[in-house]
């Protein structure tokens, strides 16, 4: 029965998430529009200081919040993706055992290093060289530019695309490979044609998962990428993300009534139902992989 | 009628030895694992559209031979051969032969069912597509559905072409992966003990499939039954620790085979 | 019984089955054959016999061959076991059938029956000769259709050729007791009853065979009646 | 025909060799960025492990002073004013004394109180120069810019010129970054009391999260009967498992701090916060090496007439427990490098004492790595840089425990 | 010398039929997993000190059966079953009855060589330890050195008692587990395809074994190889689609079976 | 020839051999109770190779039952599916010969031999039982030892003993013609010889399977013989 109790754990602490964001962001929505927070275009939360200020109520239009998040999200993806799938690929077909032994720890070293380490990183090496490399380009770039942070965020990504992926790939049972080579394919075409499809679900699983991550990310972000909540699809402008707005609302001392600290939540909120659902697809893709091979 | 029995005997002398023009002749053929080696000097002759069988203990490099013959050993990195073996008077392992091609011309199946995740059609239509042999697509339907034909699947499956090639049973997943071996008209298939992985039926109808087939290929396939190369075989090769003990008249092989190993082997006597 | 999995177990099976059959067919045409000398003198037809009795001989070889072949490369059981195993055993038998068939015709073939002079031993002879063809043809009228209607029938009828024989012999005796000059041409007439007998007690051991495949069991008190027939003179 | 074969095999032979080349340059570029990071880091770091200070004449033979009453900023300025400073004016001694640590003062009054027969000592004491000053000796300063730009006026530089000239100046490995907590003065700041920090809140996340992970999932694994509720159980653990982590964080603050009203910035509720995290990877890890145990050893037991308790703990759990100690490891490494969720429950005070207990404020490591990214003084980004070495230094050992215990007690079936 | 065939059909009667006192009665025995029957009202009594072999086509239902005598079916939560089944006369799926003992009494071999990893001693001191049988430590050694005797073991590993129990190989380790079951003096030995992890050496000195324990314990064999059945058993029952079809002599069951399905399965005609 | 991995099958083949080998003391044994029975006219004595007959018979059946078991059982292979496969047609073989010293034993009980009055005649008798005897010696040591040094020989010196019996038989006849009612106590002799010549027969049929056994082929040119052998008179 204690055994039967704790399980239930990990249940009630989904229930505590949902409980707990749901209820403040229904408090956050009786004082902010639901459309406005979805659909509005300006982010400005700073409410005032005083509770009698005019304009007290900032304005909590999101959606250059998630426009922001996306753009960063794209951009590490952009990096992740094809150095993580080649990687894999170069790792699970190419190497030999004893490379692949070595290479494959090493990568996964990438994932090791916390976030706050990518954020320094970014912040402090990435952001200035690409200002000055844009600058020499004759291009204004600020220094927390999306690009920066997307770039830095999509190194760290790099072995959850490529440690899964790779894993799917070396599960593809070795007699497909033989099967292809003694048809006369090369090496390339027969993973192109027939190890790559094959692993195809457990691969679309690995990014997905990847995407989650970087969606979620905060350290990185808030750290190499600005606050300002700019509407824009150019990298190399500042942009913001929900993670940045959620700790930048709540750090430092909060009261637990005013829109700007539950807007937060809201954003919270938000980001768990994203990155739940980004799961439930993953999981569902890389179990139906499983059942084809087991 | 004549007799069997005694004609065997008989045309012993003809049969058994090396046809003056084998289609495959090793000579020599040492092979290694990084240090260890696995095949020690054989020398085997394979006649032409015949079914010839290897037999012998686990490890002692049936696979490493079979896989000699279309190089498919290349594919290990710490695997290194000396030794000729020539195809057609063909030496394959010369510099300028060009592997895939020569794979081409060499079909093979292995142990365990391995068609690719695609449809059927596709499966078959894999090789053709891969050596830019057929273009056509009425062309490519042709093909393909004489290679089913010719594995006796086409009347099984005409209608699930679309279907994936894993959604079939095992045995017609052998089959599938027979006719896409021959959809590039290969001269030569080897099979490594096709029928290891599948049931007494499935068995029994690749065992007739090899044996409608050798009127058109020549066939090399390794068993680990007696019985099983008993049946399907004309000509049959015991190795042993790497070594080409002996190589006969399968009949020969079971009734009373020259050598004492192989006796040692085929009557169950091998520690 | 249903098919095997295998076709070519099944073809492998009936090619021995149908050996067997084929052995019998030759032999009960020789049978028939030697009935006709009896009553003909046809030297033509013994010369067929012996002719036929090479083709028998590698029938019984072929079906040994493929029994041997079956054996290693199948693992037959229960029905197929006793086919297989039974049709060494027949093989034998029906050869040396064909043996019979043929030492008769060589007795034929050194003299003239009619120097016999006993056209009523002759006759005798080719009743007897009627009655073994009946019963190995039974027999394998039976082992064609696997069954075993008829064996115990044959089986318990192989007395009254027994009895057929030993009356056959007490002729001859006499008759070379009458007539001890006629030795030579009598002296064969005897070997021909004895030959006769001997395709009779093969056709019991067939049908012994027979039961054994179909059945499973032996036909029980075998020995007795052997050694019953064994004494009669 | 042949020849458009012949072109065609040509191509597909170039092809594999691009596509190989694609595999390993894209392998070479992540490692590459594997190694900037890194020795950025360290090469960032470097002057934070030394120190530049002054060797200064501490002369307290002539004075008399009252043991219990001594007021040591005024001894360390009353000294250092023996040098020559050439002031006049208070503006120039101010500036002259900003020159020098405000840490000074805690060391001298540390070395006096171990040492009370110094009372009555002249004796030389190593000050430490303030940021500004130890930056001047390790890099220089770029003496273009105009005077207000810079961090040193034109005067103060000739005061440190004249000190190195003296042969005053001495370089000294820098043991205050381990021995001291955090500080606004950056040359006496240390990661200690960030450290100590986090492995409070480490030992909290251990002590929850373990026994309860490895007995729910002892409990889904064994015991439970497949129906809605376990499956529900179990989508719902995979799903925890990649949960951002800030919205734990978020759970903590609703939770922790509002609801059951628990102290910020304290390990405990950091360790509550990353223990639901960690919770999740444990079970996941925990299953799986259950898992990895062959049913046939549960039915060997069974067979034998064990019941399904002494199965579970005679059997499954000793042959899983190196892969629940490695996932373990792990999911507390994890745990060990997060800064997110502990930002939220206000892990990111400014605290310079050590923290003494669980209930203490304190920061972690890697807050404070963040914390100390944020500061505006330049000789911040070397202490940041050298606090994530030893962030990264810790994690490492960390994980080769985990593989250490994994090469050693792995089982093979 | 006395005819042997005729013996046994002779003796037919006698043995074919269950004897009168079976230790192993089964009447009517209805499992089910879930809705799903697996096997349909199995009457089968199993004579004591005999070799008992089951034998049918996967999925009859055979394991099941096997795994009824032992109750190791209680495991499995959808597994329900009906009937009565008495070992000497007791009924074992009596409420009253412990499970626990009743496992004690009855030792199980399983497919897969399945050895704890733990020392070899204690590999066979586990049984004992666990019901508390033997406390002494002189006594435990003797126990455990008799069970590897009697296993055939003792001579091969006796210099190796503190190894792991898996670091012997499949026919060794196999071995020991039967050395485990033996250990707690069970009255009957389950035994479920026991060989069919093995090699053909380790198979027969397994079955050399079986033959040995015969004298002491009652054994029930799952098989999958009629060869094995007729190598290792007296009796033999075949099962089909969860009904017991036949049960006798196994050389009657393999020289001329009564049932039909029987001889279509036992000859290779079962498709 | 090494030992089978698995011991018992190693028994069950070598209860085959020994039964085939012990059938062959049997059978030898007979043979030298029928040189003793001519020599000494001992009635007792051919009482007891009639009463040893059944023995035979019940070892050929244990030897032919083993070999079904061991063919179901096992899967026997060149060697051993050659000794196997013999031991079927050996057995047969062997029982035959019992059978023809029981029926010598009969024929001998059914009279006197003093009676026929042809001390030369019973002397040759004596004489071709010992070559008979002989020759089954030479070839069931062969088959004890898997050897077939002798077979050939044997096989060979099997149209000797044929010419022996040509010559008794036509002394039979000319004592016959000369005393013609001494005829039922003399065809009993042309009986025996003609068993002794069948004896021989079936020892050149062993030789045949030993050779197999051993070589794996058939002797040659076998038929050829056979047919010599059927047109002696
Ligand atoms: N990739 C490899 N690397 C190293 N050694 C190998 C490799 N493949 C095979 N071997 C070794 O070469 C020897 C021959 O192996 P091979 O697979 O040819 O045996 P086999 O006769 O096919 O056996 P089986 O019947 O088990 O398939 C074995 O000793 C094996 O261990
Ligand atoms: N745990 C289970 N849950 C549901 N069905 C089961 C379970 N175990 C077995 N079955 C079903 O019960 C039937 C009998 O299974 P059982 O394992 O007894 O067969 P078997 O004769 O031992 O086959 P095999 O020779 O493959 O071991 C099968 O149809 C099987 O699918
Ligand atoms: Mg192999
Ligand atoms: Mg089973
Ligand atoms: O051996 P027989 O001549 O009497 O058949």
């Amino acid at each position: 029965f204690i055994f039967f109790v704790f399980s239930i754990v990990a249940v009630l602490t989904t229930f505590g998430i949902i409980l707990s964001l749901i209820f403040e962001t229904i408090r956050f929505f009786s004082q902010v529009s639901f459309i406005e927070f979805l659909f509005g275009t300006h982010w400005s939360p700073q409410t005032a200081i005083r509770e009698d200020q005019v304009g007290s109520s900032g304005s909590f239009g999101a959606i250059p919040i998630f426009t922001g998040t996306l753009l960063i999200t794209s951009i590490s993806m952009l990096i992740a993706v094809p150095l993580g799938l080649y990687s894999a690929i170069y790792l699970s077909q190419y190497a030999r055992p004893k490379v692949r032994n070595y290479f494959k720890p090493i990568l996964e070293i990438l994932a090791g290093i916390p976030t706050v380490v990518y954020g320094f990183f970014a912040a402090l090496s990435v952001g200035p060289f690409i200002r000055s490399l844009g600058e020499s380009f004759g291009l204004t770039v600020s220094t927390e530019s999306a690009l920066a942070a997307g770039l830095v965020m999509g190194i760290m990504i790099i072995p959850y695309v490529s440690s899964l992926s790779d894993d799917v790939m070396s599960a593809v049972p070795e007699s497909l490979r033989d099967g292809s080579l003694a048809l006369g394919a090369t090496k390339s075409e027969t993973i192109r044609k027939v190890v790559f499809p094959a692993a195809l679900p457990g691969i679309v699983g690995a990014i997905l998962l990847a995407i989650s991550r970087a969606i979620g990310e905060t350290m990185i972000v808030v750290m190499a990428a600005g606050l300002a909540a700019n509407l824009t699809a150019n990298p190399l402008s500042a942009v913001t993300t929900v993670t940045v707005q959620i700790v930048t609302l709540l750090v430092g001392d909060q009261e637990f009534d005013s829109p700007k600290t539950l807007a937060a939540f809201a954003l919270g909120l938000v980001l768990f139902f994203i990155t739940l659902a980004l799961n439930i697809l993953a999981m569902m893709t890389v179990r139906k992989y499983r059942e084809r091979y087991e | 009628m004549v007799d069997s029995m005694n004609k065997n005997i008989e045309t012993n002398g003809v049969r058994s030895s090396i046809s003056d023009n084998p289609l495959i002749d090793c000579q020599d053929v040492d092979v290694y694992y990084g240090d260890k080696q696995a095949l020690y000097s054989v020398c085997l002759g394979i006649n032409e559209k015949e079914v010839t069988s290897l037999i012998g203990p686990s490890g002692c490099g049936k696979s490493t031979f079979l896989r000699c013959l279309n190089r498919m050993n290349d594919v290990i990195d710490t695997c290194s051969i000396t030794g000729c073996i020539k195809i057609n008077g063909e030496d394959i392992y010369d510099p300028n032969i060009d592997v895939v091609e020569l794979r081409s011309r060499i079909g093979m199946v292995f142990q365990k069912p391995n068609p690719f995740p695609k449809s059927v059609f596709d499966n078959v239509a894999y090789g053709p597509r891969l050596h830019g042999r057929i273009i056509e697509k009425a062309d490519m339907s042709n093909k393909v559905e004489e290679s089913l034909v010719r594995a006796g699947l086409w009347d099984e499956i005409k209608d699930r072409l679309n279907e994936p090639g894993t959604s079939l049973s095992g045995g017609q997943q052998q089959r599938l992966c027979i006719a896409r071996a021959i959809a590039v008209d290969p001269q030569i298939i080897l099979m490594d003990e096709p029928c290891s992985a599948l049931d007494p039926i499935a068995t029994a109808k690749i065992e007739e499939l090899i044996d409608e087939l050798k009127a058109k290929y020549t066939i090399v396939i390794v068993t680990h039954s007696m019985q099983q190369a008993a049946r399907v075989s004309q000509r049959t090769a015991f190795f042993h620790l790497g070594s080409l003990i002996e190589v006969g008249d399968t009949e020969n092989i079971f009734r009373s085979p020259e050598n004492e190993q192989t006796e040692a082997y085929v009557t169950g006597r091998y520690g | 019984m249903t098919e095997h999995i295998v076709s070519s177990y099944d073809d492998d099976l009936k090619e021995i089955s149908d050996g067997l059959i084929t052995m019998g067919a030759e032999v009960l045409g020789a049978l028939k054959n030697v009935e006709m000398i009896l009553e003909n003198n046809d030297h033509n037809l013994a010369q067929e016999i012996i002719k036929n009795d090479l083709l028998i001989n590698d029938l019984g070889q072929s079906v040994e061959s493929k029994v041997f072949n079956i054996l290693a490369s199948r693992q037959p059981m229960a029905i197929d076991l006793r086919i297989v195993f039974s049709a060494v055993k027949m093989s034998l038998y029906l050869e040396r059938c064909g043996d019979m068939c043929k030492g008769i015709s060589n007795r034929i073939l050194k003299g003239d029956l009619n120097d016999a002079q006993s056209p009523d031993t002759i006759n005798h002879l080719v009743n007897m000769c009627i009655r073994v063809h009946s019963n190995l043809k039974l027999v394998m009228d039976d082992y064609a259709k696997k069954e075993c209607k008829n064996s115990m029938k044959v089986w318990e009828s192989d007395s009254e050729i027994d009895s057929l024989y030993s009356a056959i012999l007490m002729e001859i005796l006499n008759s070379i007791k009458a007539n001890p000059e006629a030795i030579e041409a009598l002296v064969p007439l005897l070997f021909i009853a004895r030959y006769l007998e001997r395709v009779g007690d093969q056709a019991t051991n067939v049908a012994e065979e027979t039961y054994f495949v179909v059945t499973g069991e032996d036909l029980e008190g075998q020995e007795k009646t052997e050694v019953e027939n064994e004494t009669t003179f | 025909m042949n020849k458009t074969i012949r072109q065609l095999t040509l191509k597909r032979q170039f092809a594999e060799k691009r596509f190989k080349f694609y595999g390993q340059a894209s392998l070479f570029l992540a490692l590459i960025m594997l190694v900037v990071i890194i020795s950025s880091m360290t090469y960032r770091s470097i002057p934070a492990f030394t120190n530049y200070g002054l060797n200064l004449n501490i002369n307290l033979s002539q004075n008399n002073i009252d043991k219990d009453n001594i007021n040591y900023r005024r001894l360390i300025r009353e000294n250092i004013f023996l040098l020559d400073s050439g002031c006049e004016d208070r503006k120039c001694r101010r500036e002259f004394s900003r020159l020098f640590s405000s840490g000074a003062a805690y060391e001298l009054k540390d070395s006096l109180e171990n040492d009370p027969s110094l009372l009555k000592k002249d004796f030389r004491k190593f000050i430490l120069f303030s940021d500004d000053a130890d930056l001047f000796y390790k890099f220089g300063i770029d003496k273009n810019l105009p005077e207000n730009e810079r961090r040193l006026s034109d005067r103060e530089i000739s005061w440190l010129s004249d000190f190195q000239e003296a042969g005053l100046v001495e370089k000294r490995f820098s043991t205050n970054f381990f021995t001291n907590g955090d500080s606004r003065e950056p040359e006496i700041a240390g990661v200690l009391g960030a450290v100590v920090g986090s492995l409070y809140t480490i030992l909290i996340t251990l002590i929850i999260s373990f026994p309860i992970g490895v007995l729910s999932a002892i409990y889904l694994e064994s015991f439970a009967k497949k129906n809605r509720l376990t499956d529900f159980i179990e989508v719902n653990i995979n799903n925890l498992a990649a949960v951002p982590s800030i919205v734990f964080g978020l759970l903590g603050l609703a939770l922790f701090i509002n609801f059951f009203g628990m102290p910020r910035s304290a390990p405990l509720v950091g360790g509550c916060v990353l223990s639901l995290m960690t919770l999740p990877v444990i079970i996941i890890a925990t299953r799986a090496s259950l898992q990895a145990v062959p049913p046939s050893i549960r039915e060997a037991a069974l067979a034998m007439g064990a019941s399904e308790m002494q199965v579970v703990f005679q059997h499954l759990f000793p042959a899983a427990l190196p892969g629940i100690l490695t996932g373990t490891i792990i999911g507390l490494a994890r745990a060990f490098g997060e800064s997110a969720p502990l930002l939220l429950i206000g892990m990111v005070a400014f605290v310079v004492d050590i923290p003494g207990s669980v209930t203490d404020p304190a920061t972690a490591l890697p807050v404070q790595v963040y914390l100390w990214a944020d500061s505006p003084e330049r000789a911040f980004v070397a202490k940041t840089s050298a606090a994530t070495l030893v962030l990264i230094f810790l994690l490492i050992v960390i994980n080769l425990a985990a593989v250490i215990l994994r090469k050693k007690y792995q089982l093979k079936w």
